[in-house]
């Protein structure tokens, strides 16, 4: 039997294309049609909203929300809800950024939440925007913090901001949230944060990097982990507030249903031929 | 010679022998000088976003000098960077003259952000869920044990992530609250377990591989960082 | 404060003496104890005969500067007294010697009885059992004594020429100099001399008693019928001993490193596994002949300085020969110019050892785009176009690993990859025929280089490899057996102990 | 350099984009430059921008279908807009506080500011240093740069991850495999039947264990791995597919997320279908 290139090519392409097409079914349906899904949250979520829920009015906080817009859609539920959790807590929260591409999500999540908990910027929380250094750059916050900040994103002088009373540098501040994409949990916050300084490190990350945190949180360089857009609905279930995470779980079940379909399905088949079917040439 | 290649190697040498020992050095001054080098690193990282825009832009001018394929789309770059750049450089001349509020004016910056480079940003990435779904259908195989045990361990955790297995669970024990959590427990055991040995494996050889590379780097065995030329 | 109590006994002789010599370092510091006992007469304090209370043995009460840190803290310690139990607290005191002269003591900490103990702070005391029987109590002076502030900002003013009478705030400065910049660079001064000036607090000598209390009455510790009051200071320490097992972990396994790349280069054989892909590169060229079609190498998305290129162009190396000596076309695939040249180089030299340098077409090496999605748009393209009978991806590859692995999947070509990129070797294992996994990479291009840099790294992190699997099979046996019979190894862990 | 290879039919598509491109900018360009007020013009700036974004994200997804001019035209502007905003904010948030600022803006006497110069001048000379590796006669000079940089790197890197990655992850790992605890209160065969939790501590301990040592064996390279040591390198690849496993899923898990968060854009906040 001769197939020519081009034949095969079209009846790949026709697949791939009936492929896509009951993808983008699998995602859209739950936004027209809502399935019911109710789920308990997982423990590592559990952990972090715990750890954040003991914390006592007016403990500092620190989120490093290190991510930008490609990976936005998984974290910047996270950080709607944690950053929602603190300000209920009334914690002081200090936010700041590795990346400077997502200095402008920060911004605006930072600015949303404040402006829905009625928070003050400079007395209930800061923005300190963005500097380049990594892993130097928590060196050096974890000496000075006002060094290393000493202007806001605002470009407000952060000496004497109520927010920062008596916090000379990273050793300072009990819980550090890191919520990221790319190698900034692993890369910086655990061994140039949390394992010089000694504070408490929460993480959420992209689903991605989820299974390489599971060491760290073991041996406890990790207190709570949120996995993905999973991790976001989690916490958004935890503080009783569901949005966007939670909604997305609907569209990610149907979405998960069909992969394992397309998946098993098909290495049955593979399975099939190989053993019983014609030997390949 | 000496200038351009014996005294950074051993610039980096004595950097690295200082920077090993102030790990082991209580006195405070260990401390400030640790203040004083990230200090130093901090204001180094501005520049160093320059070389990189550089590059790029380097890259798209000799695309287009060269008539390379598909040179005319070079030409956004540039628009891009222009219109950013534009935008942000008008307004910090407005915040200067003080007629630009933060918060209360509107930002052509940030707009070309927020419409933008975020939409592209999170899409892009996204593409990929459906090659996803066409290779899972057409070339994800269990081709060895390996790639069966692989592709097993996918499914537990691809099904236990998501709510309906709960609802599956649900489904399928109605009468047992222990099952009925089954899935999303399988999953949480293969991730606490078998997942976290391998990634602690793989975390500890890596490690090793890391250490000795910096020491190559700090004996001037390894130098590719140096870049090219004598 | 003895150091050596918080190294174990049983401990591996080559361990003991790195640490020794540690400890010998450390002995150097100008950290000697400044600790002296000084009885004055008895306060009278609100004592009563009816008491409960009894106080813990005085020859216990110390203080002395807290070893292995930068001089901020004074450790005192105590016995544990008979009647520990629950409402029953200690209060440490201090006071500096001009207060300590009046008589005038302040509270620094206060420590309810049965927790604070010193085998709490292992980090600095190590896990001594007599560490078991001591309360402590780690003091920082500037707490206590603070520095004054308005002395610092007049200093301030001095340094900066500016009169106490006209400072920031004051009508006549603003006339004739920035107020608002001066008032904030004054904030930032204060803070930076405000630290500097706590650390000198720290540091001067302070004077100690200790008080057990259940609430209602408050009893002194005495000694010969007087408070007993221990004086000390705070030292900044050289070295933090804690992290020796740190410093010996990084020495020797540095210097063994450093020694097999010195074997190698002396041209030391140094063994390498045979590595299963490498072994099915032949096969993948061998079947590419059979069948008459090109192989097809594909690099991944970094430059020329990283690792996996290096090992990627080590392998092409091996690829090329074989192709040449079979007579099968090879094309390399690759984004960047001097990855092109390099891998130029090394097709040509392969072509050459086959003896058939003739053979050897350049436009076969191609630079095919620059970024990720257009490069994996052009490779497949030509994998379609060509048809290859065998692929290899070598290198880091990211999100096109997908796309190109599923197109060459689909060509039914065999595929061969190799990449440090963890997160894509999924995709590979699942498309490919054989996958080299991470360092497995390097393991194979050290193998058919034979370059001693590479070569002896390779041997070093393999004694660290087995060093580590020796600790954590011995180590888990021990401390079950351990458990078994009662016997403590605990000290496995304290030797590991990071901190 | 060989030049690329290059199908003869895009030259005349490459001047018709050209224009194209020059006529967005003008458009662009005298929007941003005349400030759009937000709500005084009929079409708001927002309501524009949900448009073009929605427009952007379409013409990213007809890459599906296949490649096509205007994907390759999103996909550069995108990296344009991603350019200048790193130019900004880096410019923003680092060199005018961390230079400009503290040097010629916030001083209050001149003395201050020898002192903020004196304190500044190394990083700032090396900044410039860096930049050199621009030129091809000076690049040299940027190696003083790079040799502090990555001198320091090295150096404080060996202490850390000997610190974060060996000790923390060995220490954990090494344990008994059941604690003193749970075997007081053992009973003899108690731990034999399947709910014990003893029982489960232990093949949990021991699980972690030997994968971890295995996956290390795998890693071995001084070894044939042949006999015992094959076996256990067996079970070492055995772990590590399972862990390539658990993040293949996850990773799937993490495009289907983009995709969802895509689809909430287009359906909530451009087409205002809202769902539940």
């Amino acid at each position: 039997m001769k197939i020519t290139p081009e034949a095969t090519l079209r009846r790949q392409e026709i697949t791939r294309r009936i492929i896509y097409a009951l993808v983008a079914l699998a995602v859209i349906t739950p936004f027209i049609y809502a399935l019911p899904v109710k789920f308990k949250p997982m423990t590592l979520s559990k952990n972090l909203y715990d750890k954040v829920e003991s914390l006592k009015p007016g403990t500092p906080v620190l989120l490093a929300l290190d991510y930008e817009p490609s990976s936005m859609a998984e974290l910047q539920p996270m950080s709607i809800a944690i950053l929602r959790h603190c300000f209920r807590r009334n914690l002081r929260v200090i936010v700041m950024t590795h990346w400077n591409t997502g200095v402008g999500l920060c911004k605006d999540v930072c600015e949303k939440m404040a402006a829905e908990a009625g928070k003050e910027s400079g007395k209930d929380f800061v923005f300190l925007g963005f500097k380049p250094g990594y892993q130097n750059l928590v060196l050096n916050m974890g000496e000075n913090l006002l060094g290393a900040f000493d202007k806001d994103f605002y470009q407000k002088p952060t000496e004497g901001m109520p927010v920062l009373e008596g916090l000379r540098s990273l050793k300072d501040i009990p819980l550090v949230i890191n919520i990221a994409a790319g190698a900034s949990i692993d890369g910086l916050w655990i061994p140039y944060g949390r394992d010089r300084f000694g504070f408490d490190l929460g993480a959420g990350c992209t689903a991605v990097m989820a299974p390489d945190l599971y060491p760290y949180l073991q041996s406890k360089q990790l207190i709570g982990l949120l996995g993905g857009l999973r991790g976001a609905a989690d916490y958004e279930t935890l503080i009783a507030k569901p949005e966007a995470a939670t909604k997305g779980m609907q569209a990610q079940s149907l979405t998960h249903v069909l992969l394992i379909v397309l998946l098993i399905g098909a290495n049955i088949v593979y399975i099939g031929r190989r053993y019983y079917g014609p030997k390949e040439a | 010679m000496f200038y351009k290649r014996s005294l950074p190697l051993i610039i980096c040498f004595v950097m690295g022998v200082l920077a090993f020992c102030q790990e082991f050095v209580a006195h405070p001054s260990a401390d400030a000088f640790r203040e004083e080098m990230t200090t130093w690193f901090r204001i180094m990282g501005g520049f160093a976003v320059f070389i990189g825009a550089y590059s790029l832009l380097h890259m798209h001018v000799t695309r287009i000098r060269q008539r390379q394929q598909g040179w005319g789309y070079s030409a956004f770059v540039f628009l891009g960077a222009a219109a950013t750049i534009a935008a942000g450089v008008v307004e910090e001349i407005l915040k200067g003259m003080g007629t630009f509020e933060e918060g209360k004016s509107f930002s052509s910056f940030d707009w070309l952000y927020d419409y933008i480079q975020v939409p592209c940003g999170a899409t892009i990435f996204s593409i990929l869920a459906f090659f996803m779904a066409s290779a899972a259908f057409r070339t994800f195989r269990a081709r060895n044990t390996g790639a069966f045990l692989l592709l097993a361990a996918a499914i537990i955790v691809m099904f236990g992530n998501v709510p309906i297995s709960e609802e599956v669970g649900r489904w399928l024990f109605p009468n047992s609250s222990g099952w009925q959590m089954i899935f999303p427990r399988a999953n949480a055991v293969l991730m606490e377990y078998p997942n976290l040995a391998a990634k602690r494996g793989i975390l500890i050889g890596i490690s090793l591989g890391g250490i000795s590379q910096s020491l190559r780097i700090l004996l001037g065995i390894e130098r590719s960082y140096l870049g090219g030329g004598e | 404060m003895t150091r050596t109590d918080r190294i174990p006994r049983h401990i591996l002789p080559p361990v003991a003496a790195v640490m020794l010599l540690v400890s010998l370092c450390g002995a150097q510091a100008p950290n000697g104890p400044t600790s002296s006992t000084l009885l004055v007469p008895s306060t009278p304090s609100t004592q009563s005969t009816s008491s409960t209370l009894t106080r813990p043995d005085p020859a216990t009460f110390r203080a002395y500067d807290r070893p292995s840190d930068d001089g901020s803290t004074v450790a005192v310690e105590w016995g544990l007294s008979r009647s520990e139990g629950k409402d029953i607290y200690y209060v440490v005191e201090i006071a500096s010697r001009e207060d300590m002269e009046a008589g005038k003591f302040k509270e620094a900490a206060r420590i309810p009885a049965g927790d604070g103990l010193k085998s709490d702070q292992p980090k600095y005391f190590g896990h001594s059992k007599a560490n078991e029987k001591l309360h402590y109590a780690g003091i920082e002076p500037s707490a206590a004594y603070p520095p004054d502030r308005a002395a610092i900002k007049a200093e301030l003013g001095k340094d900066l020429g500016i009169k106490p009478d006209t400072m920031p705030g004051d009508e006549k400065l603003r006339r004739y100099i920035d107020n608002e910049k001066l008032q904030r660079y004054m904030d930032k001064e204060k803070a930076k001399r405000l630290v500097a000036e706590q650390r000198r607090l720290n540091q001067c000598p302070y004077y100690f008693r200790l008080a057990i209390s259940d609430g209602r009455e408050t009893r002194y510790l005495e000694e010969n019928g007087r408070v007993k009051i221990v004086s000390a200071s705070a030292r900044p320490n050289l070295l933090k001993l804690f992290k020796a097992n740190n410093l010996v972990f990084s020495v020797v396994f540095c210097t063994i490193v450093l020694l097999f790349i010195r074997a190698a280069r002396r041209g030391a054989a140094l063994f390498i596994r045979k590595i299963a892909g490498l072994e099915a590169v032949e096969e993948a060229i061998g079947r590419a002949t059979e069948m008459g079609r090109p192989a097809f190498f594909v690099h991944g998305l970094t430059d020329m300085d990283s690792l996996a290129t290096i090992a990627a162009v080590n392998i092409l190396g091996r690829v090329a020969r074989r192709a040449a000596e079979y007579d099968t076309r090879v094309r390399v695939m690759n984004s960047f110019p001097i990855v092109m040249a390099v891998s130029q180089e090394v097709v040509k030299q392969g072509y050459t050892e086959a003896g058939r340098p003739d053979a050897y077409n350049p436009d076969d090496v191609a630079l095919v785009a620059s970024d990720q999605f257009s490069y994996a748009a052009a490779v497949s393209g030509r994998m379609v176009r060509e048809r290859p009978a065998a692929m290899f991806f070598m290198g880091s590859f990211a999100a096109e690993a997908l796309l190109l692995a599923e197109t060459g999947a689909s060509t039914g070509a065999v595929q061969i990859a190799g990449t440090d990129a963890y997160t894509q070797i999924p995709f590979f294992v699942t498309t490919c025929d054989y996958t080299l996994i991470g360092e497995e990479l390097y393991a194979a291009s050290a193998y058919l280089s034979r370059e001693p840099r590479m070569l002896g790294s390779l041997r070093g992190q393999d004694v660290g490899k087995a060093f580590l699997m020796i600790l954590l099979v011995v180590g888990s046996l021990l401390l079950t057996f351990g458990v078994l019979t009662g016997i403590d190894f605990s000290w496995i862990q304290h030797i590991l102990e990071p901190f | 350099m060989p030049p690329i290879e290059q199908p003869a039919s895009t030259k005349t598509r490459d001047v018709e984009i050209l224009v194209v491109v020059v006529c967005l900018a003008a458009f662009l360009l005298t929007c941003l430059l005349a400030q759009w007020p937000e709500g005084q013009s009929k079409v708001s700036a927002k309501g524009f921008g949900i448009i073009l974004a929605a427009g952007l994200t379409l013409i990213m997804y007809s890459f599906l279908y296949r490649d096509n001019p205007l994907f390759k035209a999103a996909e550069n502007l995108y990296v344009g807009v991603t350019l200048g905003y790193t130019l900004i904010t880096t410019y923003r948030l680092s060199l005018k506080p961390d230079i400009i600022d503290p040097l010629f803006i916030d001083p209050p006497t001149l003395g201050v500011f020898a002192g903020e110069l004196a304190r500044r001048f190394v990083p700032i000379v090396l900044g410039f240093f860096l930049l050199t590796r621009l030129s091809r006669k000076y690049a040299w000079l940027s190696r003083y740069s790079y040799t502090f940089m990555v001198g320091w790197g090295a150096g404080i890197g060996i202490p850390i991850v000997v610190h974060t990655f060996i000790l923390q992850q060995i220490q954990p790992a090494i344990r008994p495999l059941l604690d003193a605890e749970t075997f007081r209160a053992l009973t003899p065969f108690s731990w034999l039947t399947l709910s014990s939790p003893a029982l489960w501590s232990i093949i949990g301990t021991l699980v972690i264990l030997v994968g971890t040592v295995c996956v290390l064996f795998y890693f071995f390279f001084s070894m044939e791995h042949k006999g015992a040591g094959g076996a256990v390198s067996r079970v070492g690849i055995w772990f590590l597919m399972i862990s390539f496993g658990a993040s293949f899923g996850y990773t799937v898990m993490a495009r289907v997320s983009l995709l969802i968060g895509r689809v909430q854009f287009l359906m909530e906040q451009w087409l205002g279908i809202a769902g539940r």
